[in-house]
């Protein structure tokens, strides 16, 4: 089985490598046929893995690939751990990956018109592109089949890179330069808690392989350690804080969530692929491995869940303010985060993992329809400049309605199960902040259907585009366009009701997850098969809540648009809170960006070139330099000084050594 | 107190004035003949030391010699002696202060409290017939042979410098005429030599 | 009976007048180079002293060696006094100071 | 084992070949460079059996080769390597060569006085890294600043005069107190033997004041703040090659001395003032850090982030105390010590592949001013890639090596104190702040103004240089315990002798 | 007493130069001026001769003869031999010099012999009337050379205040020597060091006469507060003459030191090693800093010895065999140095001009970058960086001063020494990082380029390997 693992993961790398060194070479067609085979081998063989823990004939597997360092006892290794987790991950990421793959060769195929002629960057930028998705699918990989921390560091960081290099594909755009510079800085942040989370682990645990660590956790359960002074933490409580500072980083919670919609700046494949199926959830991922740790702190996940439902709420109203199509996305994007956020902090962590599943698929779903009308209507992206578009696009439309259905959680969709199976579990849970957590989750359906909705219609119903050019020009995307919306739209609507029974309620994830029974709210939920769970929805407020946001969505922007504009007016200071995005950016900027280049003014200016060179250094060069000019005078050239001072010096002589 | 210490303290007060005039005295005649003064007082110094010898010899030699080539340059060096006292109360005080201090220290040392005359005793007169010329002389050829000799060439070092220094070629100062020259001078081209000059030339001014 | 110290106090004086008579004569380097032979004479007189009432009389041949010496030295300096004058006709010390710093 | 003097060659090999080198004038410019290649690559090849022939089971000293120099001191000519210092002659040996092809064609004044200067360098730093007599530590030691201080004033910048005589007072000042300590170690024990040092008794005071000489000279080396500012100003001034080997290696003389001298001559003084080394190594990561963040010129940022970078090799060097100290901390002393070396191997290959870099550029446009590019990866792309690759390793990116040192670090730390790791984590931040910042302003963008736009990418050589260097950074990135195994045996034999006191 | 003609062979050397420069001043009278070279060549070979005939006659037992008045053993053996090479080194420097400025006279070289002869006889002075003979035949050699330019006001104006204050210097050395023989009842070192090991001397009067030996001692060195003499001497001599100030008789002093301070007042070491503590850090302090502010490479250099004077009084300080051995060693490479950076600044200079400003020395390496490599070995041997030999120097007089527990004072010499690096890099940067000012071709005779590429190339060499002369130092005090 080893072999077949690394199989999956060295394939896309072969293919990167491949279309990287070698674009030039083996040509646009070239490059997109050997990434894509990667992909599509890795996703080939991950179903096979999938299928064959489905049949039960394929065990829960764990080993190293190769010692990547031995040092002081602490034995690092570079292995893999593939369990009913992993293997549902490889296949979400290696099948959306598969997707956009192909998608990309619809969409990238004229990159050519985004580079300046001259630039030598843009005339490989296509295999470039194929390049850089098949690595992060490469690192994704990683990430997710890490038996240990140092590899999932190294996935961390390395989607995290492909990241960058990603937003800031367009590197002649100064946005979306800035942007990639602040998606890296701003996980960078949460990177910096990861890795001390890491450390204690390293240092407590006295190895980084997970299961070692998970067998070990129960028995520091109870362990206390202090930080400063005499207030003592517990030491779960502080790796597991640390810990989830990596997720909030790379899953965008607030407060580091800036960076995720700056990150739209890059081309639609990879917002859909990177920044919405795979990499940001990589934090939900991340804890729900660490079930074994989190499980024992209760402040860690009654952190998480303030955050995630902080998270969920807020962000969310801010789509319903934004009017570029990606933006609107990626906002709900953050929201979802933080639903699957709020069902690790209840520990509900398959359901977190369930959420993270539906969502790839029909959030991917929806950034390629996003990205699919962006082909239609020329790269604008604003959503005000849209409408009508079902009529030029079919495939698009239909796509997309079934993706905004999943999102907001229409009943029968998966979006609906999962989203339900969590707020259910809130709902059942006992620990601190699960009341507010819940208020934020219920009221989140309630502006997730609104924005999308708001999304929904302004861009494919009503008139058509504003832009008789653009209008004249609209029509469906190509084949390797659609036919990825059509592979992900099967998935967004049906694999929740096929998977919840097992996964959320089942024993799928038996191996993988470890919930403490006290914590057990998803079994607290009681449920008894899908139909059940259908109808049980339809006795809770989210789902009424969904259609609510939907109809209201219909109301105003099919039938008095004028409401929203007299709402903007109403609610002004509101509408500028949620258009300024609470100011955070702007906050950011000033404390975070300015502060440290004052600082670092300070500390240059006054710290090294005045106290250190000038006062020091130079001052003490100076010092001596005006010494040796005032004592060159004692040399006056006259003789009877001369004398005076042989006479001074034989009476300093005389005195020190004869007379005292 | 015995003649002896009056003799003492007669020459030494006059040792003592003549150094202060010697450095006191603007005209450096005065100054010279005033060291000429401590010179012979210090003889009779150390005659009460019962060194004849060098007693003399410091007439004969420094008084005879030394100080006749300090005259000598003296007179030979026109200096305008007016100039020569400005600024000498100027640096009197300091230098009063520092002599004092260096004398008071040096008191502090080899005054009557080390070497009086309970500390070291007076030394027996020597005999009459004593030979002060004799051991001075014995010790200089064997014992001190090789300083003596050194002390030789010291004085062909000064010799040489002396002149080297001070010496001029006659030809660098004077222009003598040499006859030889002028008799075999030949008519013609040697009397008279014809300068071709250029006519009027435009001064150019820098 | 003189004492030694009375001596040694006369090279004293002597001693410390010859020094004050460097420095307090600004003008005229004649009056140093008689000044050293003052120096000399009070070091001489030391000698003669402790030979005497050491009843050795190596002193007194140090003191004829330096008697020599101090010849050799007027002999020399008094050259390069007047080599001095020639070139700047002026032995004012105030005025030898072209070297400095 | 090795019947050959093979250290001594790698030392004389190149100084040899560097006079040789002076001596063919600059005439026959193209004969110099030549052979000056060869030599460099012939050095490498010599010094590769020092890593291959390396016994890594034992911390004892290997190819040691020792004759009496000077009887009357008892100094001799006594070299030797352990798995600390062998690593860093390879580095020496290594980088040279790229030096050597860096300067091909950019130097054209004094060619061969260049090349040669290299080459004795390259002797030179060999020479540090391997005498086991303090005396011969000493001279060679100082006798880099001789080269160093001309390559700086020849080749340098306009201010070089400034910064290459800063360099070398600077450097002078701060090794002359070891002297003193040396010596006096001399006088207790006999002779200038290092490895005597080591187990010679010594009181707290005496230890505290060796200490002192010995921290100001390698602080001064490393250097540590707040001794720190000659090197900005060498680096600026300084020609690529001169700014590659003061980082590459020369820097990590200093980190070597603290491993060779300061810690195993005086581990009690070590033990006592540890804070001290400590609280400077954060001060270099954190403040040196925002101090990078805004400079305006690229050599200066790469020369800033150094000192930060070092500041995490004294920082794993120095908390080994605290760590044995603490009871929870189930060893990982060695880590700290390990992660400084890793970090000083893989700085060596960093920054001297981002010094390379800036000098690509400067080559073409002759400015380091970061202000005077911009979109740079449209007329080079394959080089904007290479510098991209390189920020990213700077910035200490998993799979290059520029994290594994960074990593250990702050594991170590960790043990240590919280708090120290927490200040040393953030030069993921920071670091990847001010890298980045200056490689978005450069490499990306649009074509800023026509001198980018008649750029030319890099050529051959450029890419050889810069592609050995990648595949070094990531070889160690990747697979990093070959390197830590080899200094496995030395670095615990060394912890095992500071752990016990030396006070009589 | 008898007189043994075997005694003759111990003072040999100073009998053949004496011998040879009385008769060379007798052959330069019957010369031509154009004949003058002879002069040259046979001074020369009587200095070759005359270290040669040191070595010949050294080696083995010490002897001492004429009374004590003479000392043959290692020390003598060796400073000698190095005292003739480093003046037939100048010699050699100094013939195109003075030939470019009419100075080309027989008197220079004979003078110059008589120097070294007066040197020698410090060198192997076994009492304080040798010594003080020897020095003044030095003395009074060195004031008639300064003034040996006649037409130089500046020459004369050195001359006059190094012979003023040579003879206070002289006057108060006597001083002390009549203290010290009033104290012991003798003027012979080893008659001083019995008397003081008897301890029949009253101790205040020893220390009151030391403080006056010191002075004289410090005014040869030219340690501060008495070395006022030195930078305007050096400044105003020829620079011919300047570099035998600067080198050779740093040697003979040393020996002196060691004579008086060793073999007479060792003794009472505690106390003149206070002394010289004080004047060693003064030296350094004053002659570091206050080189710093010239811009004339003499003055500087006259400095710079200054400073390197109070290394010297690091090794004698510390009144030990090695002290002692160290501070040989450290002169006898420092008058190598200066004598070579003097050669240089020679070199540098031509008819009507003198290359005596910094700003002479810029952009050197362009002009002549094999001995801008030498001047650098120089310069850098003076400022102590191996591997050149100055470092050396430096170290072992250092290891000499923590030897007797003086550590703060190492410590403070080290200092120094980085403040004293400045000015010689700053030649260095002049150079080879400059331009230079003046492109006129070095013009020298094969002679002066082999000697002074030697003479820089022993820097390298013997900074490589010092175990030699060392050894022989060592052994020279043993």
């Amino acid at each position: 089985m080893k072999t077949i693992y690394l199989l999956i993961a060295l394939m896309p790398l072969a293919g990167a490598i491949i279309a990287g060194f070698f674009g030039g070479r083996i040509g646009r067609a070239g490059a997109h046929w050997v990434t894509s085979a990667g992909v599509g081998i890795s996703a080939a063989l991950s179903l096979y893995v999938l299928a064959g823990f489905v049949g039960g004939n394929i065990e829960p597997f764990n080993g190293s690939v190769y010692t990547w360092m031995v040092s002081d006892g602490l034995t690092m290794e570079i292995g893999f751990l593939v369990d009913e987790l992993t293997a549902m991950m490889m296949v979400v990421v290696t099948f959306v990956s598969f997707c956009v793959h192909i998608y990309t060769i619809g969409y990238m195929a004229d990159d050519a018109h985004n580079w300046p002629k001259e630039s030598l960057a843009g005339k490989n930028s296509y295999q470039r592109f194929f390049s850089y998705i098949s690595l992060f699918t490469f690192s994704m990989l990683m990430l997710v089949m890490a038996n240990n921390f140092l590899q999932l560091f190294f996935g961390w960081e390395a989607v995290g890179l492909v990241s960058y290099l990603l937003i800031g594909f367009w590197s002649v755009r100064p946005t979306a330069i800035f942007a990639n510079l602040k998606a890296f800085l701003v996980n960078r942040v949460g990177d910096f808690g990861f890795i001390l989370g890491i450390a204690a682990v390293a240092m407590y645990f006295n190895s980084l392989d997970y299961a070692e660590v998970f067998a070990q956790a129960p028995g520091l359960a109870d362990k206390q350690i202090t930080l400063w002074g005499d207030h003592s933490w517990s030491l779960m409580t502080v790796i597991g804080i640390l810990l989830f500072i990596g997720a909030m980083g790379k899953s965008a919670q607030v407060p580091l969530h800036v960076w995720l919609p700056d990150s739209m700046e890059g081309p639609t494949p990879i917002s859909a692929l990177i920044h919405a199926a795979t990499m940001v959830t990589a934090g939900v991922f991340m804890v729900a491995r660490m079930s074994p740790i989190y499980e024992f702190t209760e402040t860690a996940l009654t952190f998480i869940l303030v955050i995630g439902a902080t998270t969920a709420f807020f962000t969310g109203l801010i789509g319903l303010v934004q009017n570029d199509i990606k933006r609107v996305v990626a906002y709900s994007t953050l929201s979802q985060l933080g639903y699957m956020m709020v069902a690790l902090g209840v520990s509900a962590y398959a359901a977190g993992v369930f959420h993270l599943m539906t969502h790839a698929f029909f959030k991917a779903l929806l950034f390629l329809a996003a990205g699919s009308v962006i082909i239609g209507m020329h790269h604008d992206q604003d959503i005000r400049n849209m409408g009508g578009i079902k009529k030029y696009m079919p495939i698009t439309w239909i796509t997309a309605l079934l993706g905004s259905l999943a999102l907001i959680g229409f009943p029968g969709f998966s979006g609906f199960f999962s989203k339900d199976a969590i707020i259910s579990a809130v709902s059942h849970s006992q620990i601190a902040g699960s009341g507010y957590a819940y208020v934020l989750v219920v009221l989140g359906v309630f502006v997730t259907a609104l924005y999308s909705f708001r999304m929904y219609f302004l861009v494919f119903h009503g008139e058509g585009p504003r832009d008789e050019h653009a209008k004249a020009h609209l029509h469906e995307s190509p084949k390797v366009v659609t036919i990825p919306l059509i592979l992900l739209a099967i998935p967004s609507v049906f694999v929740g009701m096929f998977t919840v029974g097992p996964m959320v309620f089942g024993d799928w994830f038996k191996n993988a997850i470890f919930v403490l029974p006290e914590h057990d709210t998803l079994g607290a939920i009681g449920y008894q098969g899908v139909g059940w769970f259908l109808g049980h929805g339809f006795m809770t407020a989210p789902l009424y809540l969904a259609l609510g946001g939907l109809g209201v969505a219909y109301y105003i922007y099919m039938k008095k648009p004028e409401i929203a504009d007299k709402a903007k007016d109403m609610a002004g200071p509101i509408y500028t809170l949620l258009d300024k995005k609470y100011w955070v950016d702007e906050i950011y900027q000033a404390v975070f960006a300015g502060g440290s280049r004052g600082l670092g003014k300070v500390f240059w200016f006054v710290g090294d070139r005045v106290l250190i060179d000038g006062l020091v250094v130079n001052g003490a060069a100076k010092s001596i330099g005006w010494f040796a000019t005032v004592v060159r005078h004692l040399q006056s050239g006259l003789l009877y000084h001369y004398a005076i001072a042989m006479s001074l010096g034989l009476l300093l002589l005389l005195t020190w050594f004869v007379i005292l | 107190m015995s003649f002896e210490k009056f003799l003492f303290y007669a020459f030494s007060a006059v040792l003592i004035f003549a150094a202060v005039m010697v450095i006191t005295r603007r005209n450096p005649v005065h100054s010279a003949l005033y060291l000429v003064l401590a010179f012979f007082a210090s003889a009779g110094v150390w005659l009460l030391a019962e060194a004849e010898f060098l007693a003399i010899v410091l007439v004969l030699v420094y008084v005879g010699a030394v100080m006749v080539l300090f005259l000598f340059v003296v007179m030979m060096l026109d200096v305008d002696q007016a100039a020569m006292r400005a600024g000498f109360i100027k640096m009197l005080p300091v230098g009063i202060l520092i002599g004092l201090l260096i004398a008071g220290e040096i008191f502090m040392v080899v005054g009557p409290g080390t070497f009086g005359l309970d500390q070291v005793a007076a030394p027996e007169r020597l005999p009459a017939d004593a030979q002060n010329t004799a051991v001075l002389g014995s010790l200089l050829y064997t014992v001190y042979m090789y300083p003596f000799e050194v002390a030789a060439v010291l004085l062909l070092v000064a010799i040489i410098a002396a002149i080297g220094l001070t010496h001029r070629r006659r030809g660098d100062a004077t222009k003598y005429i040499d006859v030889a020259k002028q008799v075999s001078v030949r008519k013609g081209e040697d009397r008279v030599k014809l300068v071709d000059v250029p006519s009027e030339e435009k001064m150019e001014l820098k | 009976m003189i004492a030694l110290s009375d001596y040694l106090i006369l090279a004293a004086i002597l001693f410390s007048l010859s020094i004050v008579g460097i420095f307090i004569n600004r003008k005229n380097v004649i009056i140093l180079l008689m000044c050293i032979e003052l120096m000399l004479l009070a070091v001489n007189i030391n000698f003669i002293a402790f030979s005497h009432f050491l009843g050795d009389a190596v002193g007194q041949v140090f003191v004829f060696f330096i008697l020599t010496v101090a010849a050799a030295e007027a002999a020399i300096g008094l050259a390069i006094l007047v080599v001095l004058f020639r070139n700047r006709r002026t032995i004012n010390v105030e005025e030898l100071d072209s070297l400095a710093g | 084992m090795f019947e050959w003097p093979l250290l001594s060659f790698v030392i004389w090999l190149p100084i040899v070949g560097g006079f040789m080198v002076l001596a063919s004038g600059d005439k026959a410019a193209d004969a110099s460079r030549w052979t000056a290649l060869g030599v460099s690559i012939l050095t490498f090849l010599m010094s590769l059996p020092l890593w291959f022939a390396y016994d890594a089971s034992t911390a004892e000293m290997q190819f040691v080769e020792r004759v009496a120099w000077i009887p009357a001191f008892n100094i001799e000519y006594y070299l030797g390597v352990d798995g600390i210092s062998m690593p860093l002659i390879i580095l020496t040996t290594f980088i040279t060569i790229f030096v050597i092809v860096a300067g091909w064609e950019v130097i054209q004044h004094k060619p061969s006085v260049y090349m040669a200067s290299f080459l004795i360098m390259e002797g030179i730093m060999v020479g540090v890294f391997s005498a086991l007599d303090a005396m011969l530590f000493y001279v060679f030691w100082e006798a880099m600043l001789i080269p160093m201080f001309l390559i700086i004033g020849i080749w340098g910048g306009p201010n070089r005069v400034y910064a290459t005589i800063k360099f070398f007072l600077y450097t002078f000042f701060g090794s002359v107190f070891m002297l003193v300590a040396l010596v006096y170690m001399f006088l207790q024990s006999g002779s200038f033997d290092i490895l005597g040092f080591h187990t010679l008794k010594l009181g707290l005071t005496e230890q505290i004041l060796i200490f002192l000489a010995f921290l100001l000279a390698f602080a001064v080396k490393v250097p540590m703040f707040p001794v720190h500012t000659w090197l900005p100003d060498a680096h600026v001034e300084a020609p690529t090659g001169g700014s590659v080997i003061l980082a590459a290696i020369m820097l990590k003389i200093g980190g070597y001395g603290f491993l060779r001298f300061s810690l195993p001559i005086t581990p009690d003084a070590s033990a006592h003032l540890d804070w001290l080394i400590i609280l400077l190594s954060l001060i270099a990561v954190v403040y040196i850090g925002f101090v990078a963040l805004i400079q305006q010129d690229m050599k200066k940022l790469i020369a800033y982030s150094s000192i930060a970078h070092m500041g995490f090799v004294t920082l794993g060097f120095f908390i080994v105390f605290l760590i044995a100290n603490n009871p929870d901390a189930n060893g990982g002393a060695a880590l700290g010590v390990q992660g400084g070396m890793v970090q000083m191997i893989s700085h060596g290959f960093i920054s001297a592949a981002m010094f390379l870099c800036v000098g690509v550029l400067y080559d073409r446009v002759h400015s380091r001013e970061i202000s005077a590019y911009g979109g740079v990866i449209n007329t080079m792309p394959v080089f904007g890639a290479f510098m991209v690759f390189f920020a990213m390793a700077n910035a200490g990116l998993p799979g290059t090596s520029g994290f594994v040192g960074e990593f250990m670090v702050i594991l170590a730390s960790f043990r240590a104190d919280f708090w120290y790791a927490l200040l040393a984590a953030t030069t993921l931040i920071i670091g990847a702040a001010y890298t980045l910042w200056m490689v978005k302003r450069v490499v990306f963008g649009q074509v800023a103004n026509d001198n980018v736009a008649a750029l030319q990418d890099i050529n051959n050589r450029e890419l050889f240089i810069l592609t050995s260097l990648a595949l070094a950074v990531l070889i160690l990135g990747l697979w990093p315990a070959p390197l830590v195994e080899v200094m496995d045996a030395s670095v615990h034999n060394l912890l095992q002798h500071i752990a016990i006191t030396k006070i009589p | 007493m008898t007189f043994d003609p075997m005694h003759l062979i111990p003072v040999a050397p100073e009998l053949f130069l004496l011998t040879a420069a009385c008769a060379i001043l007798v052959i330069d009278l019957f010369l031509k001026d154009e004949q003058r070279e002879a002069t040259y060549i046979l001074a020369q070979i009587a200095l070759i001769g005359t270290a040669s005939l040191a070595l010949l006659v050294g080696g083995g037992e010490r002897q001492v003869v004429f009374s004590g008045s003479v000392i043959r053993d290692g020390m003598t053996d060796l400073l000698k031999a190095s005292i003739c090479v480093i003046a037939f080194g100048a010699f050699l420097y100094a013939k195109e010099y003075l030939k470019d400025r009419n100075l080309f006279k027989g008197e220079f070289y004979t003078l110059g012999m008589f120097a070294v002869i007066g040197m020698l006889i410090m060198v192997s002075a076994g009492d304080f009337l040798t010594v003080y003979l020897g020095l003044e035949l030095l003395s009074l050699s060195l004031y008639a050379l300064v003034a040996f330019d006649r037409e130089s006001g500046r020459g004369s104006e050195a001359a006059m205040k190094y012979f003023v204050l040579g003879a206070i210097a002289s006057g108060m050395l006597l001083y002390g020597i009549s203290m010290i023989y009033g104290a012991t009842g003798s003027i012979s070192f080893a008659g001083i060091a019995e008397a003081i090991a008897n301890d029949a001397v009253n101790n205040t009067i020893m220390v009151f006469g030391t403080v006056f030996v010191v002075i004289g001692l410090a005014f040869k060195f030219g340690a501060v507060p008495f070395h006022m003499w030195a930078p305007d001497v050096y400044d105003g001599a020829p620079t011919a003459v300047t570099m035998i100030i600067a080198s050779a008789p740093k040697i003979a002093a040393v020996a002196m030191a060691i004579r008086i301070l060793g073999e007479g007042l060792g003794g009472i070491n505690a106390d003149w090693q206070g002394m010289l503590v004080i004047l060693a850090v003064l030296s350094m302090a004053l002659g570091n800093v206050v080189a710093i502010a010239q811009s004339n490479i003499k003055r500087m250099l006259a400095y710079s010895t200054i400073s390197h004077v109070g290394f010297i009084f690091l090794g004698l300080l510390a009144g030990s065999q090695s002290g002692y051995a160290s501070a040989m060693f450290y002169a006898i490479t420092y008058a190598l140095t200066a004598l070579g950076a003097f050669g240089i600044i020679i070199l540098l200079s031509r008819k009507g001009f003198e290359a005596d400003r910094l700003d002479d020395f810029r952009g050197l390496n362009q002009r002549s970058p094999w001995f801008a490599a030498m001047m650098l070995l120089l310069m850098f041997s003076m400022a102590g960086v191996p591997p050149t030999v100055g470092f050396f120097a430096k170290l072992f007089v250092l290891e000499a001063a923590i030897r007797v527990d003086l550590t703060w004072l190492a410590i403070v010499a080290v200092f120094f020494s980085v403040i004293g690096a400045f000015y010689y890099l700053r030649i260095v940067k002049l150079m080879y990082f400059d331009k230079p000012a003046d492109s006129a071709p070095l013009q020298a005779g094969m002679d002066t380029q082999i000697a002074l590429s030697v003479n820089g190339l022993a820097m390298l060499a013997l900074g490589i390997y010092p175990a030699g002369l060392m050894a022989w130092c060592v052994a020279a005090v043993a």
